[in-house]
Formats: structure tokens, C-alpha cells, sequence
């Protein structure tokens, strides 16, 4: 590990702030202008999801190279609720329902990878990379 | 080169065209690109990003601001974008569930089949056609060693996978039935019995058993709430309601039916149907039963099994290919 | 003020905030509109018309063909744009689609109800659970009026709609055996011929069936091609494979099964399953029996429903929660 | 009626000459430039569809103006093949497959009211209408 920067979410200004991280990292890794708005978007989707249903967390942003290939990894981390059901939050037609965030799905969708671990009643963590090609 | 790159070069020349002589042919031109990308999977917020940058080659000295712009577009694209991404991977899912379907309504009609029995005294027509591709209306018939013929017709309260589960349970429970007890009142008996004792209590069946006796030309049937099918009278010419009292199967298992007689005389018709039938919605609203039985004359030189054929294409065409319920009609039309 | 003029109004808004000072507040702000204009269904093409708008309105003195790139880009968008329209409509359907499966799947639930019996000898366990949400497995218990107890596990080859239909029939087969008729190989041959004269000739089903006798603890089984299970002997601690040899349900109607004995003696286990419990994959591939045994000794302490749940949740962790088949589970655990 | 306008569809280029007739007349009767391009859009399907699958046929436009409503109605007809399953033909799902052309459904669903008429063997006619808000 290179690198690794945090973002405490607590408010919702905080979500811009770990778009910001996110996007300067980005930036810095040689991404391009649509994969720093992807790499944001996703970054915003878990940051918010944070903020809304966890009440608080963190994002934290590392630079990954590994066998010669960069990657920004965000990892998002909170000890709320937790998922019940993890299938089902990451079905298909949950990701733009409603407006009320495209949430995981659409968050996984812009990443390259997505992994999440969740156990109820003690929090959530998801882990997302996106490689540079 | 990639495919990306293939896809901005097309994207850089169409825009060139058009901006050199902004006419209807180079629009098209957009048209083809938009199909193309698509096919390629590529999300609309890289189109965003094509067309700043094409604009930023086409224009060196335009103002900041106005490329600024497209960054907050594509930030607002994004969601589109998300949308876009989602869309594929619905229409992959949709596919599989449509072929699962299928595969389903395949198993359902091999498990379902009933042979019509053949015999000289009796010309039989029968139809069952599926709303969605899944039939929760079933019809039976059965041959016992006096060569009675029982026919059953039964309608699942509802459509599609729940209630063709439910069907199926139907078809067992007829298969089952020791081959000496056909009496309809019995059937109905028995198999109210099984619905009772294996469905939600939420799912009700309608049913119509009848057995015809060849040897004294006896009709003799029971209903368990299902639609009324007709009878028509030779001698007279008329129809009239096959009309028979009792309960929905499955709602208390002490139901006990009445059961009807007939005795048939040659040309006369015995109809039986789902509310598929007379449920037909056409542009003028429901058609009465008077219009069935208009339909029903219309086609009654044909033989049994072309006159459910014609009449079920008339009715399918005044819905205009839309039909709302299962559909099943049965004709029985004597020959002796 | 409609909708789409306020979406307009937001737009705008939010654009000119960002082209005063280009932060990432602003753009956050964009991901908000994004949201907010696919919640009210507007479509990527209207977006590209507000832009240009907005454009048109901040810069009056902007080259013409910039302004007309806009409908260059508008014309590739139509595409994206029929495309979210589609979304709508297929996630709709989806959400219509789900509902029927699960209202099937309640029916299912309903219909494939057995009662566990209730004996001082044997304690039961039984768990099935879907890798879908319908069910291809099934289990069975009966009781005859000799207290013998019966009990059938059957797995339909395939998994969803189809292989839940199929197993319908094999439900109703079983309430239809005559009462005397338990004998594990003649229940076997008797539900052969049901299969083969009413399922696709694709479709085949594994079965095992097991007949316990309190008076004098004997076990008899048959099997056709179903997984087989285990049995734990007490005395010497060890597990052993309850092979069964016989030809899948529905091949050939003449098909004759073999029977097998076993006495069963205190503290002694029978373990039936389909394989979707052996043939649960982990990261390291699939689990060995040896597994299998190792979770059944850890549990032994339990009572046998209770190893049969536990045994479920670790094997539902252990592939990460992602079953890939039908999984059913039933464990005998002899008293006396 | 007021106006009816025909092109006939026998190459590519007529499904240009189409676009630009049906842009005409909806700029003409005052649609705004969104909604101009969905009816061009959608002209521009119904008569790709007539090139690709029937060979020829033809397009006519037509000014509406019923109860003080005006509109713009397409009329797409061919003698071709026809389409035995319509209702297959206007599932969801087949709009944006393998990019053999938007389609009828696409075009359906950028048009207010849309009608099919097949004879298998006869031919197809589409009447398709957009009203002006
Ligand atoms: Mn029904
Ligand atoms: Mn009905
Ligand atoms: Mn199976
Ligand atoms: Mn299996």
C-alpha cells in the first residue's frame, strides 16, 4: 500500500469531500476526465449511502499497484444497521428506484470490482477498485 | 484500434459532416452512430465526453466556461448512465425468466394433456388457450370401461404460474379417481376434498364435471361455481343456459353437489367454457352471451373441433389479440 | 410550473453555480439533478435541449456551430434515450414478473406441506430450501396405521419453474399411493409409471424412499439414481454411504427397484439429502463428503432439527450465501 | 385533413427524405426541437423498418387538428412479408437487441399513440400520432 487517505462522513457536506479525495486521487493516477466522474459517482453513492443510513462512517481512498497495475481502491466502512438481505439491495431495479440514490448497485456497476461484508446490527464494509487500463 | 477509439473516430467524422452542412442526411448519420455505440456498449456519459473533446479540437479558441459545461453534463449524465448500465443486464435477466417460462409452460402442457376419447355417438371439440404462457384452466376427459365419457372443466381463480401450480394438482387428483366413481356430484366431491385439504385457503377453483352415457343417451353433470355453459336443442333450435348450483371447490371441504340430467338427442350440443370465453373484452365493452351464441350458430355445420377452432380465432380477433383470461371451450355434439 | 419547467429552473440553477466556481460542491449538486431528473422521467435527450438552452442563454455571442453540434448530439442521444425508456418499462415488468414467481412460490409452499411425524423411537429433522425461489426438491413423510413410518426425498433433474411443476406431480403421486402399499420399492415402481406417462421424456427425477418400522426397527429402502445418504452407526462411531442402486424416475416404466434392509439400533443416524448439499461450492471447490461428515459429527449433540438448521447455515456461509442448487436436508436419529 | 405528404421508400436515401419531411412539418406545427427529433427519430425507424424487412413502401405525413388539438399522425405501409407475432415483435427487449435497428417498439414509445395492422403475407401498416402540448 502506497497510500491511504479518509474522509470522516458525519454530514452531508462530508460526501463532497470524499468526492473530492476521491476525484484528486484519481486525477493523480492518470485517469481520465469519465473515469474520474465514475470513480466519483460511485464514491458518492456509498458515501451517501453512509450518511442516510448509517448516520456515520468513513471513506477512505488508497492507490494500489500491483504486479505493474495501478488502481484506486475506496473503501467505505460504518458500524450502522447493517444489510438484512444483501441479495436482495443488490438487485437489479433497486439501483434507480424511488430517487432515493442509486445506491450500491449503480455504485458497483461503475467499479471494477465490489465486494461487501455486512452483519446486522454491527455494520458494513464494502471494498471497490477500479483498475487503470 | 479499439473499439473505443473506433467509436470516437465515427463520432469526430459524423459530427464534422454535419457541422459542415448541418442537413437532414448528416442527422441520420447521428442516428447510425447512436445504434452503433449502443451496440457497443458504450454509456452516454462517454458520449458527453467525445463531443467536448471533438469540440475542443473543432474550436481551440472557445471559451473556458463553455467546456467547463460539459463537465457538470456529464456529472448529470452519470445517473443516466447508471440507468443505461442497468438496462443491459435487466434485458439479460428478463431473457432467462422468458425461456424459464417456457420451458415451464412446455412441462405444464405435457403434464396436462388429455386424449379425447373417440367414439361414434359423440363429436368432440375442445380448446385451451393460455392468456399469459402459463394455462390456469384445464379440461379432462376420460373413458371408463362402459364406455361413458366424463369431461371435466376447471378454471384456477387467477392466472399465470401460481395458478397453473395449482392446476396441476387438479390433473392429479382426476387421475387418481378409482376408475368405477365418475359420477360428477361424486368427482366434484372428492375433489373438493383435495383442494380443501393441499391449497391456500385464498385460492378458490371453479369446476364443471359431466358424464355422458352413450348406452341411454344420459347427460348427467354437476358445477362446483363455474361458468354456465349452454345447451342446444335440436329440435327446437334454441340454446339455453347449462345452469347447475354449487360451491367453489376449496372453501369447506362438507360441500356436497346436486347433480343434473340430460337426455341428449342427436344434434344436439352440449358447450361448456371458461369465464375466458364469455369475458372477451372488445372495443365495445364485454360481448354478452347472446353474441357467443351468434358465434356458436355461425360455425355449426362444422365439425366439432373446427367450430372451437373458429370461434376461438373470431373472438381472439375482436380482442384484438389480447386475451385478458385463459380461454377454454368445449363442444360435445351427438350423433345418435 | 410543470414539472419539466422546474427541472428546467434546477438545471439551470445549478449549472450557472458551477460555471461561476468549478467545485466539487457544484458538481455533487449535478449528481443531485441527475437523481432528481430521472425520478420524474426525463429523458437523456431533454437534458442535451436544456443544456444547449442554458448555453444559448449565457453565451449569446457563441459560434453557431457550436450551438449546433446540440442537435448532432441530441440525434446520437434518441438512442440512450429509447433505451431508458425501455428501462422503465422492462423494471416494471421485472417487479410484476418477481411477484407472480413469489405468490407461485407461497402456493408451492402450501401445496408440497408434509406433516412430520411424531414418534417416541425417532427423532426427525428436515430442512428443504430453494437455490431460486421455487423448490425442484421435495420430502414426504406418512405414517401408516402400523406407525410405520415413510419417507421420500426426490430432486427433479434442473431447478426453477419447470422442475417445480414437475415435482408437483410426484407430491400428489404419493397422497394418491393406496395406504397398505409403503414398501419403499413397489412405491418406487408405482412412481416410475406415474413419471414416465406424464412427464417430457427430458425431464427425470432422483428419488429415495425409506420405510421405518418401530416393532422391530428395520429400515428398507429403495432408490432411483438419487444421492445417496449416509447412516451413522453408534457402536462403532462411524459414518458409512446408504448406497441404493436403481435407475432414475421416468426412464423406462418397467423399471424394477431393489430393496434394502438395515436394523436400527440405538443412537443409530440416517441422513437423506439431495445434492445440492454435496455439491455445495466453496472457494476451494466443491466440499468432499468428508466434509459433509465432519459438520453432521460436530452437530451430533443437537436434536435432529436442530443439526439439520445448523448444518444449513454453515453450508449457506461456507459458498458465500449463493446456493446453486435445491438443498435438502433430513436426518433419522433412532431413540430406541 | 388538412395536408397529407407521401415519400416512397425504396432506398436508404428515402428514409432521409422521410426524417426531413416529418422535421418540416413538425417544426411547421410548432413542436419544439426535442420533440422534432423523437418524431424524426421515430419516422426514421418505422421506414429503416420498411427498407430493411419489406423492400418498399411508404411514408405519409399527415397534419392533425381534431377539437382544437393539433398533431402530427405517420402513416408507415408496405405490402412486404407482414409480421406473424405481433405481440412478440412489440416486446420489451427488442428495441435496442444486437443493434439491428431501434424498431417498432422504440418508435412506439417516442410517439404518443401507436396502431399495427399485419396480414401475414399481405403486408403491414403502422399509424402512429403525436400530439402537440
Ligand atoms: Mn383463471
Ligand atoms: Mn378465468
Ligand atoms: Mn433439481
Ligand atoms: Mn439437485
Amino acid at each position: 500500500m502506497e497510500f491511504q487517505s479518509c474522509v470522516k462522513i458525519i454530514n452531508e457536506w462530508d460526501i463532497v469531500a470524499a468526492r473530492q479525495l476521491g476525484r484528486n486521487v484519481a486525477k493523480e493516477l492518470g485517469f481520465g476526465t469519465v473515469d474520474q466522474a465514475r470513480i466519483t459517482t460511485a464514491i458518492s453513492e456509498l458515501a451517501r449511502n453512509i450518511y442516510l443510513y448509517a448516520g456515520q462512517g468513513s471513506v477512505s481512498i488508497e492507490k494500489l499497484n500491483i504486479n505493474g497495475k495501478s488502481g484506486l481502491k475506496i473503501i467505505a466502512e460504518d458500524q450502522g444497521p447493517g444489510i438484512e438481505d444483501i441479495r436482495r439491495v443488490m438487485e437489479d431495479g433497486y439501483t434507480t428506484s424511488g430517487g432515493l440514490g442509486a445506491g450500491l448497485p449503480g455504485a458497483k456497476r461503475l467499479m471494477d470490482d465490489f465486494d461487501i461484508e455486512s452483519i446486522p446490527g454491527e455494520g458494513t464494509k464494502i471494498i471497490a477498485t477500479k483498475w487503470l487500463r | 484500434m479499439d473499439i473505443r477509439e473506433n467509436m470516437e473516430k465515427k463520432y469526430h467524422e459524423a459530427l464534422s459532416t454535419y457541422l459542415k452542412d448541418q442537413n437532414e442526411q448528416a442527422l441520420y448519420q447521428g442516428q447510425k452512430i447512436s445504434r452503433l455505440h449502443i451496440k457497443y456498449n458504450i454509456s452516454p456519459e462517454e458520449i458527453i465526453s467525445m463531443h467536448k473533446n471533438n469540440l475542443m479540437e473543432l474550436y481551440p479558441e472557445l471559451p473556458g466556461k463553455v467546456l467547463d459545461s460539459f463537465d457538470f453534463l456529464l456529472e448529470v449524465m452519470m445517473g443516466y448512465g447508471i440507468a443505461y448500465r442497468e438496462h443491459q443486464s435487466l434485458r439479460h435477466q428478463q431473457q432467462e425468466l422468458k425461456t424459464e417460462i417456457e420451458i415451464a409452460a412446455n412441462v405444464q402442457h405435457t403434464l396436462l394433456e388429455t386424449e379425447i376419447p373417440d367414439i361414434k355417438a359423440l363429436e368432440i371439440g375442445a380448446i385451451s388457450v393460455p392468456a399469459r404462457q402459463m394455462n390456469g384452466d384445464y379440461y379432462h376427459f376420460v373413458q371408463d370401461e362402459n364406455e361413458r365419457i366424463g369431461v371435466g372443466i376447471a378454471d384456477v381463480i387467477g392466472k399465470g404460474i401460481p395458478a397453473a401450480l395449482c392446476m396441476s394438482m387438479i390433473k392429479y387428483a382426476m387421475d387418481s379417481l378409482p376408475e368405477h366413481r365418475h359420477e360428477p356430484n361424486s368427482v366434484l366431491e372428492s375433489l373438493n376434498r383435495v383442494v380443501e385439504h393441499n391449497v391456500d385457503p385464498s385460492m378458490f377453483i371453479t369446476m364443471f364435471y359431466g358424464l355422458y352415457d352413450p348406452h341411454d343417451r344420459q347427460f348427467s353433470y354437476a358445477s362446483a361455481g363455474h361458468e354456465p355453459g349452454f345447451y342446444y336443442d335440436a329440435a327446437t333450435g334454441t340454446f339455453s343456459d347449462l345452469d347447475a348450483k354449487g360451491l367453489l371447490l376449496g372453501v369447506d371441504k362438507k360441500t356436497r353437489y346436486r347433480q343434473y340430467e340430460k337426455t341428449v338427442n342427436r344434434g344436439d350440443m352440449i358447450i361448456l367454457l371458461s369465464d375466458g370465453v364469455t369475458e372477451c373484452r372488445t372495443n365495445d365493452g364485454f360481448i354478452e352471451r347472446e353474441t357467443l351464441i351468434g358465434l356458436i350458430r355461425k360455425n355449426m355445420h362444422l365439425q366439432a373441433q373446427e367450430m372451437v377452432n373458429n370461434i376461438y380465432k373470431q373472438l381472439e380477433k375482436m380482442q384484438n389479440f389480447q386475451l385478458r383470461d385463459d380461454f377454454t371451450l368445449i363442444i360435445l355434439k351427438s350423433n345418435v
